[in-house]
């Protein structure tokens, strides 16, 4: 029997005995309904012992290409950062892993403290007052930050954003708001790529606004303009940012944002195929008790040392069951810590220093796109660390499949999730991409017949 | 003694990273961007050295009690054992250095293993649509609704305005039904601790959408009604939701799609081994019935021949989270249910219910239990006795056992429950130690008071003053606490 | 600046005020005499941060074959043993890995224990009294239990052993003895690979016998029979032994032997191209005060607890200087603490089950040998884990070349240690090789033609 | 409160390791073996699951102090941070999974580092022939005690056949003289802690094979003398080997090679950052001058065009252990050495030598330090008027110490030292941290002596009876104990 169970067999007849039962099953069979027993074991592959099961694992893992095997220039909202080597020691001590939401905060200060330095690093990155120890990820805590905004500003519907935000995170929008009375307006970015168009639609009726800067396509934003305009208009603004930029650019309480939302996996956490993620959420001090999640706080023990606690508790679904702020009673805790040790590690001139490297190099990339014959740039104008690239031969499944097996991932298609843009692709340059890669992925690049590429797709 | 924050440790020039030099030639990041956006400076992040980050996070962690250092009886929790094998091969830079926007065609290995995770899990629900995408249990509630409730748009059942849910259940049932825009009633629970038909029957009609059940429930008693509760339902036209908080009870022993639930989530967090990394991440990966399988959120993995491939499902409520899922805590459940297969995992079922009843034919004489003397994976015993005779809570109790080296049960919930003590060993603890948590309740019992009304005594602090923390909120640290 | 350290520039200066110099430079050059400074900066690589230099170690680690890239059929010392995830995670504790010498008990009952309960794992295996904490590797060991011997065995010089031991111990061996008083025989194996020839070499000048069983070809050795022999002439024996053999052969202390040493590598510690492995020694109560190396005992507190520390240590240079009973103050406690776990998991039937899995494949393989026709069986007979086999085409380094090429390594040549085995070479096949594996050991081999063989030779 | 050995935590039948099922037909590993060789069953190992094993060590590991945990000034013993990117790196499968035997051609890039290292080695030494064979310090001294003795041999002078070692020399060093069949002479330290030249010229002769010296020296000096030193035994025809634990204090500033050492090991576990993982393992590279770099131990790297080849050396007195060496742990030398890099080691001995001073100036207001004001990278006290006063000895102060939250320092040695308290801060503490060491140190001199005699108060266990255990020595857990 492989696995990890503790109960010999003679374990089991003294429990048993102890229990006053004659077998499991019996225990079993006075609960369950014989009626609704399963009369089969479970359809399921045989156990599999630690050693073969790795070796299978390990042929699975190697049939995939991964920014580890490949020059990775894809980004859309998960980037290939450096992540250093002492965030994985921390995060694998088990105390951190295997424990659970802190509920008895006595044995759980190592927990609370680490959310409560969290807190205090998105504070910080952020510019905001308030911030909860983390959601699940970007997507959806954008959408989070919208009921908040829905549920603080009353008798009020209408939900404003551009197509310059991420295209799942408007997806989760549609998918959450779907039920419930509002309204979802979203408004096409400007030839140049960015979001004036919002500023005409902002209404009376409006909620509030989302926006993403640097967005979509790495373009920045006139934030501080939108946000005017919103509060003017009664509305609370919304802005989902890049931890990483604001190294660099000026923090979202600092454009006069209400509430950010960022994904974390950029501060330290793996890629994953998608998850888990990290959530990031701040707001002003005055929309605290609509935060969603989980927060820890600062108090005194009895006797009068410094602690931490989960606090503001009533907000939770726990106590107010159908009229909690939100559902959720999870957190990110352990990718909140690993983004808690990148930042510590960082410090204010580590991520100023990630932010340069990631414009300047992009901004090399850019000019190599710009300099080639068969690609184009979409939008002119300064990006952070990621451009739309048109490919003028058109198809870019095709491309990008070639760039796979030359050993790039070059970047990210866009046609799947806006049809419009069927002919582009994002590059996204981090820090971690050298000369010599970017060198690797124009001549992969242009070396994709344009044929090629067409039969590749058809056989696709 | 309170431990430095990070901020207090901070010293103007320290450093702990660094990069190498862009090249002296060519333009400055500030000179590519707009002069209007840039910052002044940074944010004002701590400045540390590599030791100092080391050495605080090391120490913190041991301030921690975990699965990975003592017996852990968090009920409703499954906190079992968190295989290590589960973090290396998860680990594997083939599985953890994956884009989420990388083709099909470039992750067949993730790609097979997803699929094949989805064929089991439906395997082990009894229920064969799945998704995987949503990231934690209430996000799986979530995510069911949504589907219920575009299935009953799609019927022009649009009247079904009311989930049901019992007054045991977990909060985060009402609070889901509410965000997917339901309304909720309550079911209550009769003197067994069993849904109370008359009343499940008083408040069923052609306006109810779903019963969200938790079964085996919060008492952890398995529901004997279950068919006559599920008849019920399907008869008035609505759909059963499972609340898989409990399957660590049942796997293999029957499966909710066999006992009429219509939609279900997972905790592999809990189920399927975790970890629960200090509150999180998990995952909570939903299954329904072929009927509803067209809107589960997209992608979903299929084979096609040989291949394997994302798509969305023909009527997709859309997705509820960026990207494919949870992957890391997917794998790691993955591998889980592959270590223990066909032949195990029901024994871990069956471990686990060996174990909670052992535990229970202890408790019983030290607490009252008021749910009977058997139970499934995790029994309820309420301090009320205690209360009544010493004037110790729940809580007194569950921060003496602190003392012991035990973390605490779950105290307080079930609400149907009087000063609720809920405990839940799992499969993978010795009876060695099921017999020394005994022992220590009962010794606590017997303590003096003054003794246990004090407790923790051993413990990094003493119990924190909770009420002046919400009332007077400090969320963050500020350079005035320096 | 690179790299890890604290002081900034203003640090710097206070510090330097409370000491009262000018300068670092000025406190050096009041020690260290101006002429012997060095007058240029030292002749190395610049500076290379984190992500720079891991990107360089991966490309070099990956240039590298190795058992995760290759099957692993080499063996002499060294095996691709299976190592369970749980022996990683603890050995990647810092508490573990980054503590001393457990010089101060009270906060290193943590590594006390573990050598404790190390020693009494090896006393389990060995079927010894006393265990040691550990030394440096199994080669090393052996020597060291020869030394032990030798002090121990007044008036005798006499050191017998056959080279049907790991020709590489006994380099040591030969090394370590050069300079003092002791005269080493080395009784040729027989044709079956078998040291019987020692019964007839030991003498009343014998002070001690060493052997190897398995041995280094796999075989079993009469071990009983020479350790009887040897004691009836006053020596003692020494045995080298396999520690996964152990699961079903009898053990040293089963046997008669003295002292048993070995190379503890296969018990949970990779291969590492050589180190730090692990030197496992254990000896009969008598030999205890004559023992190198680190101990750890059982005693009590002032509270009377029970708990350990580190004992014997009369026996050591900081207290007897040149009349310690060797110079080693280290042990290798962090491989041994991988060994402790990886023991603790296996349990007996673990232990056992590893060893008939590597007796059966191990004759899978020989079978398949002694049936292809450009092979044969060095030696008839019994083996453990491994065999000698010859290549009728002779060139053994060509053929091994071969294979490495196409993904198996497929054996350890013995001609570079031992001439008159230049045809042949040693096959290892533990418990981590399939079926599957064979298939492509043999057809890989098969595979390499004579000519091809001899003209990569040439070039190597 | 003593902790439960594995052993008594074994219950008969309890498994954590499982390997797949040998195929049912075919013959049995019993069968293929003699049945006298046979045991009757396997070894008595303790029973345990997966679950017991992990929370066992990991408990057991948190009552050890470390560098990731406490500041640990453990004199003599460079107890440097030890980078977590070492540790990765290092770990990587191309250079943790190579087997010792594989051919030169199979490992390019292992080869690569191991001949940059000895390059690299070779240069921070001054002395060109480098061996990265010997497994730790100790063994490097013996081992190139062998090298000169098979230069004496080779030349005729096998008369030589003294080594000198200083009374301040750690104790490896006559016993490694011992072991390379040498009998031993002592040089005496003078009044200012240096080697005593006339004692030293009273003992050279043309039977002095090496004098083994220190320097900077166990008192953390500097020797002043040292051309005098050097130029007087190489008069004499003998060689200097130069103890290379105190390294950390002098990287870039000068060289053994330089002030005329002939041959010398490192403790890469020391000056280039470790770990020390409890006590090993270690390595002890040596590094010699070019006339005695053919007698080197064998294997070394050669670099020919641009391939690497492993090749004994001409006169090797042949190996010292199995195999290449410790490369695990010269790989994490090399990823260190290329860390810092020409700019930055001389900089790390610059701040060693620069916390070091600076405790000192805060000590030598506490406790005697007999020899002078200044130091290298460590500095010794002695506890003399402690003793005097109040009659707490050196260990007295070093146990207390532990309950303020430190390691404590070397104690006892050097011997020439009475109560010599010896501390070696190292560059990867902060200046904050070496106040509060100091402030402890002053508050436990002004304490009460009951307090600290009976410390240390906080640990998991008070001071062990080590007589007792060395008179009755308990090596190991028997069943009867159980």
């Amino acid at each position: 029997m492989n696995g990890y169970l503790f109960h010999t067999e003679s374990d089991r007849r003294e429990m048993l005995r102890a229990i006053g039962a004659e077998s499991v099953q019996e225990i079993i069979d006075g609960q369950v309904p014989p009626a609704v027993q399963m009369k089969r074991p479970l359809e399921l592959p045989p156990a599999a012992d630690e050693m073969t099961l790795e070796s299978e694992l390990r042929r699975l893992a190697a049939s995939n290409a991964s920014v580890s095997s490949h020059v990775c220039f894809m980004g859309g909202g998960a980037y290939d950062h450096f992540i250093p080597a002492v965030v994985d020691e921390i995060a694998s001590r088990g105390e951190y892993y295997t424990s659970y939401t802190p509920y008895q905060a006595e044995v759980s200060q190592g927990n609370l403290q680490v959310m409560f330095e969290y807190e205090t690093l998105v504070s910080q990155i952020t510019g905001l007052d308030v911030s909860n120890a983390s959601l699940y990820d970007g997507g959806s805590a954008a959408t989070e930050a919208v009921l908040m905004a829905l549920a603080s500003v009353k008798k009020r519907h209408k939900v404003i954003t551009s197509d310059a935000v991420h295209p799942e995170y408007r997806e989760i929008l549609e998918a959450y708001l779907q039920n419930i009375d509002a309204e979802l307006v979203v408004v096409p970015a400007s030839e140049s790529g960015t979001s004036e168009g919002i500023l005409d639609a902002i209404d009376e009726q409006t909620a509030c606004v989302l926006i993403q800067h640097p967005n979509f396509f790495g373009r920045l934003e006139q934030v501080r303009k939108i946000a005017d305009a919103a509060h003017q208009a009664g509305a609370l603004v919304i802005q989902s940012f890049d931890p990483i930029s604001v190294g660099l650019l000026k923090r979202p309480g600092d454009l006069g944002v209400d509430i950010a939302v960022a994904e974390g996996q950029c501060l330290g956490n793996p890629l994953q195929y998608g998850g888990p993620y990290l959530g990031i959420m701040a707001c002003r001090q005055d929309l605290m008790r609509r935060m969603p999640g989980r927060i820890a706080g600062q108090t005194t023990d009895r006797r009068g040392n410094r602690c931490w606690v989960l606090t503001l508790q009533t907000r939770e679904q726990h106590i107010r069951r159908e009229k909690a702020t939100s559902n959720i009673c999870s957190n990110q805790t352990l990718l909140a810590l690993r983004a808690t040790v990148y930042l510590s590690l960082l410090g204010p001139q580590g991520l100023k220093e990630t932010a340069e490297h990631c414009v300047v190099k992009t901004n090399q990339a850019r000019e190599r796109f710009a300099a080639s014959e068969r690609f184009e740039l979409v939008h002119a104008g300064p990006v952070f660390k990621e451009f739309l690239v048109r490919d003028r031969e058109g198809d870019v499944q095709a491309l990008l499949e070639h760039a796979t097996d030359h050993g790039v991932l070059a970047g990210v298609p866009v046609g799947p999730m806006e049809p419009k843009w069927k002919d582009c692709f994002l590059v996204a340059v981090t820090e971690k991409r050298t000369e010599a890669d970017l060198d690797r992925l124009m001549k992969v690049l242009e070396s994709a017949p344009a044929d090629e590429a067409n039969r590749l797709a058809e056989t696709v | 003694q309170a431990t430095k924050l990070l901020f207090e440790m901070s010293r103007s020039g320290r450093r702990a990273h660094h990069l190498p030099p862009l090249p002296a030639e060519g333009e400055t990041a500030a000179s590519l961007l707009p002069a209007d956006q840039l910052a002044d400076a940074p944010p004002p992040l701590p400045e540390l050295a590599e030791g100092d980050v080391v050495r605080h996070f090391v120490n913190l962690s041991t301030l921690n009690m975990s699965v990975d250092t003592h017996f852990y009886p968090l009920g409703s929790c499954t906190m079992k054992y968190n295989p290590k094998r589960n973090e290396r091969m998860a680990s594997l830079p083939g599985l953890v250095d994956v884009h989420p926007l990388q083709s099909d065609r470039s992750v067949p290995g993730v790609l097979q293993m997803l699929y094949e995770l989805q064929q089991m899990i439906g395997e082990i629900a009894g229920l064969p649509g799945v998704s995987l995408q949503p990231a934690a249990g209430a996000h799986g509630e979530l995510t069911a609704l949504l589907v219920a409730a575009a299935y009953y748009r799609d019927r022009g059942e649009d009247q079904r305005r009311y989930v049901l849910t019992a007054d045991s259940a977990h909060g985060t049932n009402p609070a889901s039904a509410q965000m997917a825009g339901f309304s909720t009633r309550t079911v209550k629970s009769n003197a067994q601790g069993l849904v109370d038909l008359d009343d499940l029957k008083s408040k069923l009609d052609d306006k109810t959408a779903v019963f969200m059940l938790t079964n085996p429930n919060t008492l952890g008693l398995f529901d004997s009604q279950i068919k006559e509760i599920t008849d019920l339902v399907h008869e008035a036209g609505a759909l059963i939701y499972l609340d898989g908080a409990n399957m660590n009870a049942i796997l293999g022993i029957t499966r909710p799609g066999d006992f009429g639930a219509d939609l279900m989530h997972f905790n592999p967090h809990k189920t399927f081994s975790g970890p629960h990394g200090g509150g999180g991440p998990g995952a909570g990966p939903i299954c329904v019935r072929d009927f509803l399988a067209d809107y589960l959120p997209g992608p979903v993995v299929e084979k096609v021949g040989e291949e394997f491939r994302t798509v969305d499902p023909a009527k997709t409520i859309g997705r509820v989270r960026s990207f494919f899922g949870n992957v890391g805590v997917l794998a790691r459940a993955y591998i889980y249910i592959r270590t223990y297969g066909k032949e195990g995992l029901r024994r871990v079922s069956e471990d686990a219910v060996l174990g909670a009843n052992y535990l229970l034919s202890k408790v019983r004489h030290i607490l009252d239990v008021p749910h009977g003397d058997r139970c499934m994976h995790e029994f309820v015993a309420s301090a009320k006795k205690l209360k009544k005779e010493k004037h110790l809570s729940a809580m007194d109790l569950a921060k003496r056992l602190l003392d012991f080296g035990f973390h605490a049960p779950t105290v307080y919930f079930p609400l149907v429950v009087e000063e609720a003590v809920m405990v839940e060993p799992t499969e993978t603890e010795s009876k060695e130690t099921l017999d020394a948590f005994a022992e220590a309740l009962f010794r606590i019992t017997e303590e003096s008071g003054d003794v246990v009304e004090h407790a923790p005594h051993s413990t990094n602090i003493s119990r924190p003053d909770d009420v002046i923390a919400a009332r007077k909120p400090i969320l963050r640290w500020t350079e005035k606490d320096k």
